[in-house]
């Protein structure tokens, strides 16, 4: 298919369609509202199912329950709207259901404001909810990255039965870049029936199906739990994407940094390199599973001497690379965290005072 | 003139985790012969509450979705949307659907969301141990009202089939008890006729039933009963509260 | 070589739409491009920015504090933006709202009155196609058959208001060379 | 009398309300606990029973069951 | 005050009352039902509110509203309420209002179960909700620590006008041990008047408060980003709190455990001492702060081989743990997550197996 | 004969950020006035909502919190346990009222707490770009429902005045509107009335506004007007629904 | 006559309601843009005006005062 | 020196406050005592069992897996726990419900038929103070005096109980004598 220029949001609902999920329940939130104002049309055409949620906390178990029926179903929204479906997305996970949820950042906490921010870095990848889980969450710095990895992410819920995030700023849903979608449509669901509430005749069985998350025999929760740490440590193994830039210089500095921001470093290197320093990133576009040691190795490189986590955020993945560098270098933060992505100039700045 | 009995297709043989004389179990056997009769088994699927009911899909052998705490009506939504064939139904006590979930049951309905919902008002929360519910009567002890509800301080009992009655969406929506036989004959009739509605895809459908809790409220299960009749049944008068063709 | 074009002006000017048909003609010419808007409440009413990005590899950072273009379509725009655009680049200014210059020397200002230019044509709302033609003639950042094509995209769905930014776009052009 | 009627001791939980709704008063609550540690209901006088099924209707726990058989035997 | 044996939930209902917190709101969830059960009586001999909310989401709100205005307010729920609240919270971190949340945890994902756990480690202490803020938390290992941490918890709270999180799981609410409560009751709420809105003519001014989340302009977003982190910062120099066991041993293994899970360890490593092998353990009574830099000390210690993190959860307070050792020495995890809590001779057998 | 008019003591001078000809700026002028004459700026506490009216902080002189989207009503439950002889009200739209906010009105309704509830319907999200509203008309197009509301889909709209009428706890609920001169003066004295109730600590009280979102509605102002005469009010019939007498 | 009118021009949006309701038409939408970008509302005939107040109950930006004053002079 | 008394009984058999009498007479005796319930849905109708460890240092794992001594109210309670009871201890058995041993003989059985002689006080309900003032005397875990002053604190508020439980202690005792 030929290159178009959409807007983030909108690559978003086609991309979701492409991927043959023809459900979406959500509920009006800035700045990813147009990912619904684009699917109301684009629902209609193809026959799929649209509906605008009373809440966050309804369209949760909204995608609760059509994806137990067995549908790829999936939502989008932003910060305050995903703290809503906390509840829910543990109640998901616990059920194993597979669902794709996508959060456009807004700054936090609280109301705070529309614009981009990475602040819900540690709600995505540690805390989404009670409970012991995890998602798998995907990081994308161009539309057209956000294109693949939603078309990627349903397969991936699917393999895992668990929910995957699509961690998005809000540059990432309001920009319009250029974007291709595959031909094909992938409008066929893996086969659910081992396991989804879609009707027994549906399935042509007699053996009733079960979604639930309540376990009171203790010893059933806890091989239930051990059961869902398989599936996260599987991720672990199989799952970690990560992307580099300038890696192969003699780098003295290492810049961990995701989305947008990435991008923002990426030039940032470019212009230190004019000036003669040479700086190396590792780009996770797994948030988690988290490329440690592929952070871990770039960080030991001979003549790295610090490492730096560049963040929309008051220092949050810095954790996870404090993690993965093991005190082998110092590892700093920079960022920002209230609309303004910090610009090339700063992030240089910021490079000089390490040094 | 005699009647033969036995336990409908739809209900397993476990036995119920619920307390001696507890209407819950009526309840379940009238769903079970319901959805016998209309030979739906093979295609619904029933959504258990967070309440004494969690365990319900112990005691049905078709699919089952457990909800979390007042969220039946959204899961059940989202299933008809996805599957408008499957025969979808939240069975929900009154904490659950008129504390927490209020604001789910309030817009399936208004949205006419073409599921139905067995809503067990048993006037108290029973799971965790009683303590005060939307509909728990006036000067009703509880152990969060434990000197009685006062109504000044939390306001009168809700009255779930009166207020979604004033949706201005079509639906059926009907009151019934499960004190005596005549009231369980009654029970199960708009039962079924709440689920005929969703086979015909026409509305949303309601049925209220007014339940005990003789654990919780302290009573036999005999007196339990009578309590609700005294009590309750004069606050939640029987009675069909809107029919699509009403609307 | 990568160029950043900051579009300006009160809501309602077709400020957004002007960036798109500009980053939309640069994307067939097989250049990269980023339209990054400017959201938020300040939609509401007031004012609307968006910035294209055009470059041949690649783009880094959306987010540019120094654009090498402005194309300012109200005065308040121009006096935010004026001192923020690289030296050599062109400012372009909506002559029928802004009285005032850029007050740099530095770059090349172009002062066109778009709107009495698209009242003539018929209607005031092909103010901002003259204006982005005129700063595409003036700048060479598409070529003008790109351009043309772009428009006429934008107006797939409404077919019949294309003759007119046709007409719209060479009055833009006219513009800059009656200026030369 | 083609009807048989029993109550199955491992369902009764000893509610009682069969016994308050019986017309012919044929039920009562045996005075020593079942294995499941409750005290089952019994029919008392099944000479009386009209197996009008009363009974089963109130029974929260399906523990009673009249079934059709050739000859009468009650347990 | 002479000694009474009570249930941790009921202590914790009372352990307000005598840090002068006379207002309550909450919804019912075992297994902490009865704080409200023992509270709505004794708020109404002692005059406060009591009153059980609609939902957690409602209740988050109430208690937001009620602080706000300038009152020293709490709430008690298990796992599921507390994502309920997860937007709710945020908002009051955002805001900057002192409360006191009481999160008597219980197995999950989802509805996961009722007996104790630990399984909410991670959205306490960093995924709460969205943004960037975080919350005091304290995690007793007896009734009594959970009495005084209570107590401690609403001044820390209106010190830095921050919600503080007492975690705990089940068995801390539903034990009885013995406790003691000071005499004195400390009813004079602090001085509230410079934010809170309470009224103009209770302040005696004519400047009205204004209580808000919302920063439309992104440096001020950030502004106020960077000034919620400098109280983090200040938390981190100065709310650091932990106990030891056996640290003055030569102990070849460091074991790392809060709240219940804490005191099977204590006797695990009584038990393994008669066997001849020392161990030592940090017990973190603030999990944040974390007591990074003496995990981080006893690990390092001359004999320490490994460190274990023993937890009743898959491995969560582990991430915390590596953080802290940052690579010194191997760390272990070791943990239950269903409602049974490990035995000492559980936990004894796994320290045998990583030596 | 003439009168003066000047900009209540209650209401601050900055300019509001709302569109051309919005009714909010009404609404506000209105509370504002009210809050004067019964002399109780000095003792009262706002909610402003999320929606457009998110920063009605600036605009009015006395104490305010802001609420999350659908909140306000649990806010302002907390404000007046704790706080009773301070004015509270809260200030909502229909989407954040009526759609996330479901639950806590009609709980905080239920439980008859003290405060009191401007709610603005304006049939639409204003905020957010013009989404569908539970109180958007039949066929109104808006961004989620371009091709017009189907009531087949989503159901009717809702009415808040008659469905909060419909509880049993004793409140004052009416619906006014803000369109004509006319209106504007029974607005103000619905909202007086209101606030009565409240410092009698008498009741719950909720006055509905019907109102307009020229820019949402792709209207002039004036268009938006009649627009909402001629739709709106004839669902939206206006008067008073409840009174603590007539409860 | 005592009294002074005036719209400010700061606050007027030019939404023309005003305009609509005023009894005595005496108000119309001026045709140049205002500093705010708006295009403000002002009294053409205002010999006619009664002080009724209206356009001032109306405006939904306090655009409009009416207030006494000892000279008669309107801007 | 730490004991830990396993209690263990039908709902309603009053097992939570046998714990809780004992746990309350050791620490006025200023031990240390943690009580531990089972709680959970097995608490509708079903079983209850309770821990109380009382010891001379402060408490570690309050959750037991063997405890030294065992007050078995029915019979699956026995079936469950005997195995479970350290050698040496103390297991009671209520001779009322349960006709099956223990199976141990490295441990002293007791066995009182409570529901006999509480019936013989006036209430079934004595039962459970009679089972514990039995295992008392035998186990010595605290003074008859304590247990007798915990009892009257725990019916502080209907003290119209108290003379009755105090017989209820006072047969328990004997009926220990009366064994041996
Ligand atoms: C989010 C959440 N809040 C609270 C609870 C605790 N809880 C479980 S059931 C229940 C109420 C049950 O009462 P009801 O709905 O009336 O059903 P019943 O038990 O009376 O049949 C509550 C509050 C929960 N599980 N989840
Ligand atoms: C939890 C959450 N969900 C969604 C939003 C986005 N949002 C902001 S305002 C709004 C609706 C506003 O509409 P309404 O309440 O009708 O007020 P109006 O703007 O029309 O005055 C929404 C959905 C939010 N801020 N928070
Ligand atoms: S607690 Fe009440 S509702 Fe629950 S099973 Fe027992 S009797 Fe039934
Ligand atoms: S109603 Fe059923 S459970 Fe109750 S006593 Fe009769 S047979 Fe037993
Ligand atoms: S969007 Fe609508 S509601 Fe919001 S300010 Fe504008 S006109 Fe008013
Ligand atoms: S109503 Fe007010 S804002 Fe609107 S035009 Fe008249 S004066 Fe201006």
């Amino acid at each position: 298919m030929a290159k178009v220029l959409m807007k983030g949001n909108e690559a978003i609902g086609e991309a979701a369609i492409r991927a043959g999920c023809l459900n979406y329940f959500a509920y009006p939130i800035t700045p990813q509202s147009e990912v619904a104002e684009y699917l109301v049309r684009r629902m209609k055409e193809v026959g799929g199912v649209f509906l605008q949620g009373e809440s966050e906390v309804a369209v949760s178990y909204m995608i609760f329950g059509a994806a137990a029926a067995g549908a790829r179903v999936f939502t989008t929204s932003s910060s305050p709207g995903i703290s809503l479906m906390s509840e829910g997305i543990s109640y998901i996970s616990g059920a194993q259901c597979p669902a794709v949820f996508v959060n456009i950042m807004r700054g936090g906490p609280g109301l705070g404001g529309i614009l981009p921010s990475q602040a819900d870095y540690f709600q995505a990848t540690k805390g989404m909810g009670h409970g012991d889980f995890r998602l798998l969450v995907m990081a994308p710095a161009s539309v057209q990255e956000a294109v693949t990895m939603v078309m990627n992410a349903f397969p991936l819920a699917e393999k895992y039965t668990n929910p995957v995030m699509i961690l998005g700023d809000g540059l990432i849903g309001q920009m319009m870049e250029p974007v291709e979608f595959p031909d094909d449509l992938k409008t066929e669901p893996t086969n659910k029936d081992a396991w989804a509430t879609n009707g027994m005749d549906t399935r042509g069985s007699d053996k009733r199906n079960l979604v639930k998350s309540l376990f009171l025999d203790p010893e059933a929760l806890n091989q239930h739990n051990l059961a869902l740490k398989a599936k996260y440590d599987q991720m672990r193994k199989e799952e970690v994407r990560f992307d580099t830039y300038n890696t192969d210089s003699d780098y003295q500095v290492l810049i961990v940094s995701y989305g947008t921001m990435s991008r923002v470093c990426r030039t940032a290197i470019d212009n230190m390199k004019k000036m003669g320093l040479e700086v190396g990133m590792v780009r996770p576009q797994t948030l988690f599973p988290f490329p440690e040691e592929q952070v871990m190795a770039a960080a030991e490189k001979e003549g790295c001497k610090v490492v730096a986590s560049i963040e929309m955020s008051m220092g949050q993945m810095i954790e996870d690379i404090q993690r993965s560098v093991q005190g082998k270098k110092p590892v700093h933060w920079y960022g920002k965290c209230g609309g303004d992505v910090p610009t090339p100039e700063e992030v240089t700045e910021f490079i000089q005072t390490i040094l | 003139m005699g009647k033969t009995f036995t336990k409908p297709e739809a209900l397993s043989d476990q036995i119920t985790h619920y307390c001696p004389g507890c209407t819950h179990g009526v309840i379940h056997r009238l769903v079970a012969e319901v959805i016998d009769e209309l030979g739906i088994r093979g295609r619904t699927v029933g959504i258990a509450p967070v309440g004494c009911a969690v365990l319900a899909y112990n005691y049905f052998t078709f699919d089952f979705q457990e909800a979390a705490h007042g969220r039946a009506p959204a899961m059940a939504t989202g299933i008809k949307r996805v599957r408008p064939d499957l025969m979808v139904f939240t069975y929900q006590g009154d904490g659950d659907l008129a504390s927490i979930g209020m604001g789910e049951i309030i817009h399936a309905a208004n949205r006419g969301e073409k599921f139905t919902t067995i809503f067990v008002n048993n006037a108290i929360y029973g799971m965790t141990g009683g303590q005060m519910a939307p509909t728990t009567m006036p000067d009703q002890r509880t152990s969060t009202s434990p000197f009685g509800r006062d109504v000044d301080d939390v306001g009168m009992p809700i009255k779930v089939a009166e207020l979604l009655s004033a949706l201005q969406t079509p639906a059926y929506i009907a009151r019934q008890a499960v004190l005596k036989p005549k009231h369980i004959v009654r029970a199960k009739k708009v039962i079924k006729q709440a689920f005929k509605y969703q086979m015909e895809g026409r509305c949303f459908s309601l049925v209220e039933l007014v339940s005990t809790c003789p654990t919780n409220w302290g009573l036999t299960p005999v007196e339990a009963i009578k309590w609700a009749e005294d009590t309750m049944l004069p606050y939640y008068p029987l009675g069909v509260y809107k029919t699509p063709e009403s609307s | 070589m990568q160029t950043e074009v900051q579009f300006a002006g009160f809501g309602g000017q077709g400020i957004m739409v002007m960036g798109k048909i500009l980053a939309h003609a640069a994307m067939e010419e097989g250049l990269e491009v980023s339209w990054v808007p400017s959201y938020g409440p300040e939609m509401r009413g007031g004012t609307a920015y968006c910035t294209v990005v055009v470059s041949d590899k690649p783009i880094g950072s959306p987010v540019i504090k120094n654009p090498t273009h402005l194309v300012a379509m109200n005065r308040p725009s121009l006096e935010k933006f004026a001192g923020t655009i690289k030296p050599g680049g062109v400012i372009f200014i909506n002559g029928s709202l802004i009285s005032i210059r850029s007050g740099r020397n530095d770059v090349q200002e172009l002062i066109v009155p778009v709107i009495e230019i698209a009242r003539d044509l018929g209607t005031v709302k092909a103010a901002n196609v003259v204006a982005l033609s005129a700063f595409v003639a003036k700048s060479n950042i598409v070529r003008i058959a790109s351009l043309k094509a772009s428009i006429e995209a934008e107006f797939a769905s409404r077919k019949k208001l294309i003759p007119l930014n046709m007409k719209a776009v060479e009055e833009g052009i006219k513009a800059v060379g009656d200026l030369e | 009398m083609p009807y048989q009627y029993s109550i199955d001791e491992e369902r009764c939980k000893g509610c009682a309300l069969c016994v308050a709704v019986c017309p012919k008063d044929v039920l009562e609550i045996a005075t020593d606990v079942s294995p499941k540690g409750y005290f089952p209901a019994y029919q008392a006088r099944p000479e009386d029973c009209i197996f009008c099924a009363t009974c089963c209707l109130m029974c929260p726990d399906v523990a009673i069951t009249i079934t059709e058989s050739a000859e009468n035997n009650i347990d």
